[in-house]
């Protein structure tokens, strides 16, 4: 074994002048993206499921497009044409947080249509039984459940989004990841730094898991 | 109190429902029984517009169901329904799923609400499980909560599509009882069921229908049970299967 | 910025449009180039498929074993480990680290090293939706296959998995989208890849959008005939008469 | 609107850097150091006292190989100065300053190998960074010399010099000043060396949007201005030949004789003018 | 032919079967029957051990169930199994489902395999309907599929877990036909059912559990029957609720 590890340059100071930046967006365009992306994805996916030809034809366009581009690919389409499209230039930061939430929306919307189709159409027609309208029965019938069986899909892909926050590079912004990253190149110790950020990223996310996974105990349906 | 008339339906190329006319009293009790696919509820969801159809005329309390005008949420608030399973909601407590839509579509305030709900909760006596959630409970439990739930928004009339073929054996008998002491009391009901006791004990009329979404009879429960030889073949046929075992 | 479609056409080394767009004799155009990095993306890509399918089945049934806590806790430890550590880290943990402690490793490219690394982080999530699929099926089915003297092995083999795959066909052809677009991540260890392709032909060129553009249609050719595919498959598996595959009611 | 006009009337400039490169990096915390960040902020001084503005505040905007001609473009910087190399393709959608520093891309070798030059590298697997001119360089030799030998690509800087470090590869290929700075940084700097041969020579100097020429002349003026009062030197010889931030180390890179000529005559002619020569 | 000696099984604290004993001799028809959650499939299942038990003997044929060195998938081959949800293999034909586990399991090749199911499935009237998928028949075809495939591997006992709760009314009859058919032909058979008619018919004993997994009778079926004073409380309340509809 040649693998000599040098942790000298590890110091508080690395963690709170690279790392803690980074954690703090990636935190942050985590959880905006899933708020957002459930809030539109469920939008998406009930135009999807609405009949309507007007409304599920572009929604489908959009969330099978966003679907085979790579993010990385989106965020810098979208880095370099909304400026030109608006004619005005907005941040990176900005710019990341809303490319995020419209990727997000479509991978989100194919959850929320799945676990909509997973309730029972019975569920639905109990509903309109008791003279609910449409947007009520989503509201209180439809979507409560949808939601409760989703979660432990809705938490693998808000992992997959907090590690992917780090393709934000491609247009300068500064995540958690590039934060080890810098820190390793800049005071040569990259291996060091990468094993660093395996077990930063593997304790935050399994403790993230563990926990909705305990939250869904609580919450799921009693059947 | 319900008119249908000469109501068809396809889904697709196939027909559903074959030119069905039928009328309830204020008070009676119908009973539907036919073979399985045979568009029993098909014809009972009609009522309350939960299926849509294409030809045909159906009239609840003077209400017309087929115009696209008619504020069908409102109708069918008025029309109690009560499903094979049970379809509570299972993320809410028993007292939401008596409240919720009194609350939301009555707008009740929530006080009077739970006061009616836990009464109708009463009257099915189940009132001990006031707090439990549907999962909790058992099948003959759970369709007894659903019979209050529909009773606690005051209907005119009640559906029944099958509410004790889901259910063991042992608990078929606590929720036809409840349905009994209902028609007792002078609700209109119409019921999908091959219970045959109850049918013979409380109703008083039977529609039997055949595949295609015929109805083969219309008849008095008398005539039905009593005058075997007056019904149609496919009658008999049937009648003797499910009475055999 | 304006158009400048001849980019395709330029020799890699003079930067000089080619007539006929293709390189002669050893000569490399920008066209070549990205046509041989979309092969070596759908190469990683397949492979990689390959390797996570294997390891996701059965890594997947593993975490649906009736009383072995043994196997559970290795596929749950399987599941844990691959997914909660991003892709990128993981790639290079393969290459720069692991190669630390078993030298024989450095002999292999950096090709076989993405495809398990890739490999191995699907099978996580592809382990996760065989088990949801198995779950699904009714307990009755495990029932009657060990009924008729099935042993675990036959029980799986011919009852349980081809129910499960048949249901989680929509998940998985997700699944096989994301393992082209995560095969991006194979430039890292120096795969000539679309990606690799793109980041350094932008730069010897100045042509981003262009060459931006070209490998964004060709990653959108890539998932939609991956699409095409899975729904055929999906089509040849229907079996007849049965509706809504996922098991609905009882 | 000029980029002059825009910085008077915001009171802010955005200045294009870099995180982890030989002419600029960051400190970690919002901080950009560097021989050409600082340079930067010195050209950025000059702007605000010739545009009498009492404040000029400097947005850092850390930018990469792929995405620095775009930002310019769309407006997201207003001065790129990082590792630019002047070429022709670039002068296409973005202007040059003069030239600031002559890069000339070399070759890094373990200290115990039988490397001494270009030809020795026949047979052998060299590392080179995605996303950079080297590449280019190293193909062309190849080329030329007709020279066998694996070529395999790193992410990024430290990707590459891993590579070197852990035998993956025999030599790095790739500017001086980042080899050296990689060098330097390194476990064991005296494990390393570079070899003296130049493969080509790149200049380097800070982007700015095209057609902007008061913008090009104040940037410009600033340069001339800084290599005339020796300033450039100084700050040259501050971040090249003394200990420099976050481990302290040295790079000792003397002023090379391709950047003196630079500074002699100011100019910005591109890369392939010098291939030339 | 079976022994089932002194069986308790726990899940966690709850105990689900106390302390079962009996004994089916060859030819023999044992109806089980007892409210919901009383332990029925899990006895049953005991025997072919699909449930493993914690203390207690279980001999089929000479077979030690209970042992660990027994080979399972052998004694299971020789058990026929029928479930309430038929638990035909969705994605294989009928005749597949016929004849995989005789290949796979018996070792037979696929001529005889096959002619051994197709026989069978004349046996229960399906002949026609070899090349359909499960998914294309009715419950009670479904159900009669599932006895064939359990009789084409020869058993020397069959289980029945339920086999007719999940059919619509109509189709109850053709199962419970060829069940009878299949009790007059001397199979020994053990039938977790609510079907009285049956029971009364064609057992020759039945055994009634109560909720903890304890066996209340075990007795013919004339003393069952007839002799209502000489039961227990609870299996009385038991019959009254189930027979009254
Ligand atoms: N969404 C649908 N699309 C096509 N056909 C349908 C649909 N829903 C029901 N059908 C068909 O309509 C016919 C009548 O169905 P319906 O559910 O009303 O029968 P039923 O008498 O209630 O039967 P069961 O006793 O099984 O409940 C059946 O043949 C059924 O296959
Ligand atoms: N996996 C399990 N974990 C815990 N308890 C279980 C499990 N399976 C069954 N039980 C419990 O064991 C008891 C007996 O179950 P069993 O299914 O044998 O009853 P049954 O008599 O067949 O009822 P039914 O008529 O509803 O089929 C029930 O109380 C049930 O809740
Ligand atoms: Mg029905
Ligand atoms: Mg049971």
């Amino acid at each position: 074994m040649n693998l000599q590890l040098d942790w000298s340059f590890f110091t508080w100071d690395l963690f709170t002048n690279f790392v803690i930046k980074g954690f703090y967006f990636s935190v942050q365009l985590t959880a905006i993206a899933t708020i957002g992306g459930v809030f539109f994805g469920t939008l998406l996916a009930l135009m999807r499921l609405s009949g309507n030809k007007w409304l599920m034809t572009p929604a489908t366009i959009y969330v099978n497009g966003m679907r085979s581009i790579p993010l990385v690919m989106v965020i810098l389409w979208f880095f370099l044409l909304v400026p030109l499209l608006i004619g005005k230039q907005i941040g990176a930061e900005a710019s990341a947080i809303i490319t995020f939430i419209a990727f997000e929306s479509a991978f989100f919307s194919e959850i929320m249509r799945a676990g909509i189709q997973s309730i029972p159409r019975g569920q639905v027609f109990a509903g309109q039984a008791l003279g609910m309208t449409y947007s009520q029965n989503m509201r209180l019938v439809v979507l409560p459940q949808a939601f409760r069986n989703m979660l432990p899909v809705l938490l693998m892909q808000t992992i997959v989004l907090f590690q992917d926050t780090s393709l934000v590079y491609a247009i300068g912004a500064y995540d958690m990841l590039k934060g080890f990253e810098t820190a390793g190149k800049n005071y040569g110790r990259p291996i060091e730094a990468y094993l660093a950020a395996a077990v930063t990223y593997f304790v935050l996310c399994y403790s993230l898991s563990t926990l909705v996974k305990h939250l869904h105990k609580k919450i799921a349906v009693i059947r | 109190m319900i008119d249908v008339i000469n109501v068809s339906k396809w889904y697709g190329n196939i027909q559903v429902l074959t030119d069905c006319s039928t009328h309830i009293e204020k008070g009676e009790v119908v009973v539907v029984c036919g073979p399985s696919g045979s568009g029993k509820s098909t014809l009972i969801k009609t009522i309350n517009a939960l299926e849509p159809f294409q030809k045909g005329e159906v009239f609840v309390d003077g209400v017309a169901v087929h115009d696209p005008k008619t504020d069908l949420p409102k109708l069918r608030s008025r029309v109690g329904m009560v499903f094979q399973h049970f379809e509570l909601f299972p993320h809410l407590s028993v007292t939401e799923n008596l409240t919720i839509a009194q609350i939301k579509v009555l707008g009740r305030n929530a006080t009077d609400a739970k006061e009616r709900g836990l009464k109708m909760l009463d009257r099915v006596g189940l009132t001990a499980h006031k707090d439990k959630y549907p999962g909790q409970l058992s099948g003959g439990q759970q369709q007894r909560v659903a019979i209050a739930r529909a009773l606690s928004m005051d209907p005119i009339v009640m559906l029944f599509d099958e509410p004790t073929s889901a259910l063991d054996p042992e608990m078929v008998g606590e929720v036809l009882e409840v349905m009994t002491s209902l028609a007792h009391e002078g609700m209109t009901m119409m019921c999908v069921t091959h219970e045959m006791g109850f049918a013979k004990q409380v109703s008083t009329r039977v529609i039997f229908m055949d595949v295609g979404g015929k109805l083969l009879e219309d008849c008095s429960k008398e005539d039905f049970f009593g005058h075997p030889e007056a019904r149609q073949p496919r009658t008999r046929e049937f009648l003797d299967k499910i009475l055999a075992h | 910025m304006s158009w400048d479609w001849q980019v395709f056409c330029q020799d890699n080394i003079s930067q000089e449009v080619v007539t006929g767009c293709f390189g002669k004799g050893g000569d490399v155009t920008y066209l070549d180039w990205m046509l041989s990095a979309w092969g070596w993306t759908v190469s990683v890509a397949l492979l990689a498929l390959l390797v996570a399918l294997l390891f996701g089945t059965v890594v997947g049934v593993l975490r649906t074993l009736p009383d072995s806590r043994f196997w559970l806790r290795l596929g749950n430890a399987w599941v844990e480990l691959f997914r909660n550590i991003p892709l990128l880290v993981q790639i290079f943990i393969w290459y720069h680290v692991i190669p630390a402690f078993f030298p024989a490793m450095k002999a292999l490219p950096g090709f076989v090293l993405v495809v398990f690394a890739l490999g191995f982080f699907t099978s996580a999530r592809i382990a996760e939706q065989v088990r949801s699929g198995i779950m699904t099926l009714p307990r009755g089915q495990r029932m009657a296959g060990m009924a008729l003297g099935f042993s675990t092995f036959q029980c799986y083999r011919y009852v349980l998995l081809p129910m499960a795959f048949r249901i989680i066909i929509p998940p998985l052809t997700s699944e096989t989208m994301n393992v082209f677009k995560n095969s991006s991540v194979a430039f890292a260890v120096s795969v000539a890849e679309l990606t690799l392709f793109a980041m350094q032909a932008q730069e010897e060129t100045s042509r981003g959008v262009e060459i931006y553009l070209a490998v964004t249609a060709l990653y959108v050719l890539s998932a939609l005939a991956n699409n095409r595919i899975m729904a055929f498959i999906e089509k040849r598996l229907r079996v007849p008469g049965m509706v809504a595959a996922a098991g609905g009611g009882h | 609107e000029g980029t002059l006009d825009k910085i008077k009337n915001s009171g802010s400039a955005a200045l294009g850097v870099r995180e982890s490169s030989g002419l600029g990096y960051t400190l970690g915390n919002g901080k950009y150091v560097g021989f050409h960040t600082e340079m930067g902020e010195r050209i950025l001084a000059d702007i605000q006292k010739e545009l009498g503005l009492d404040k000029l505040e400097i947005k850092y905007q850390p930018i990469t190989s792929q995405n620095r001609v775009p930002l310019i473009v769309n407006g997201t910087i207003d001065l790129e100065c990082g590792s630019t190399t002047n070429n022709r393709a670039r002068q296409k959608d973005a202007d040059f300053a003069i030239t600031t520093y002559v890069e000339a891309v070399r070759i890094a070798v373990r200290a115990d190998s039988s490397i001494k030059d270009l030809k020795d590298l026949n047979g052998k697997t060299i590392v080179t960074t995605t996303g950079t001119t080297s590449v280019q360089t190293l193909r062309k030799n190849k080329r030329a010399e007709n020279l066998s030998f694996r070529e395999i690509m790193g992410k990024d800087h430290s990707d590459s010099f891993l590579m070197l470090e852990s035998g993956r590869a025999d030599a790095f290929v790739m500017d001086g000043s980042i080899l050296a700075a990689n060098i330097a940084k390194s476990k064991s700097p005296q494990n390393y060396k570079i070899l003296d041969e130049t493969l080509s020579l790149e200049p380097i100097a800070c982007m700015l949007r095209k057609n902007d020429p008061d913008f090009k002349k104040a940037v410009d003026d600033s340069i001339k201005r800084q290599i005339a009062d020796g300033s450039l030197l100084e700050l040259y010889n501050k971040w090249f030949m003394q200990p420099i931030p976050p481990t302290g180390v040295n790079l000792n890179m003397p002023l090379s004789a391709a950047t003196k000529e630079a500074w002699d005559n100011p100019n910005n002619k591109p890369m392939e003018e010098y291939d030339a020569q």
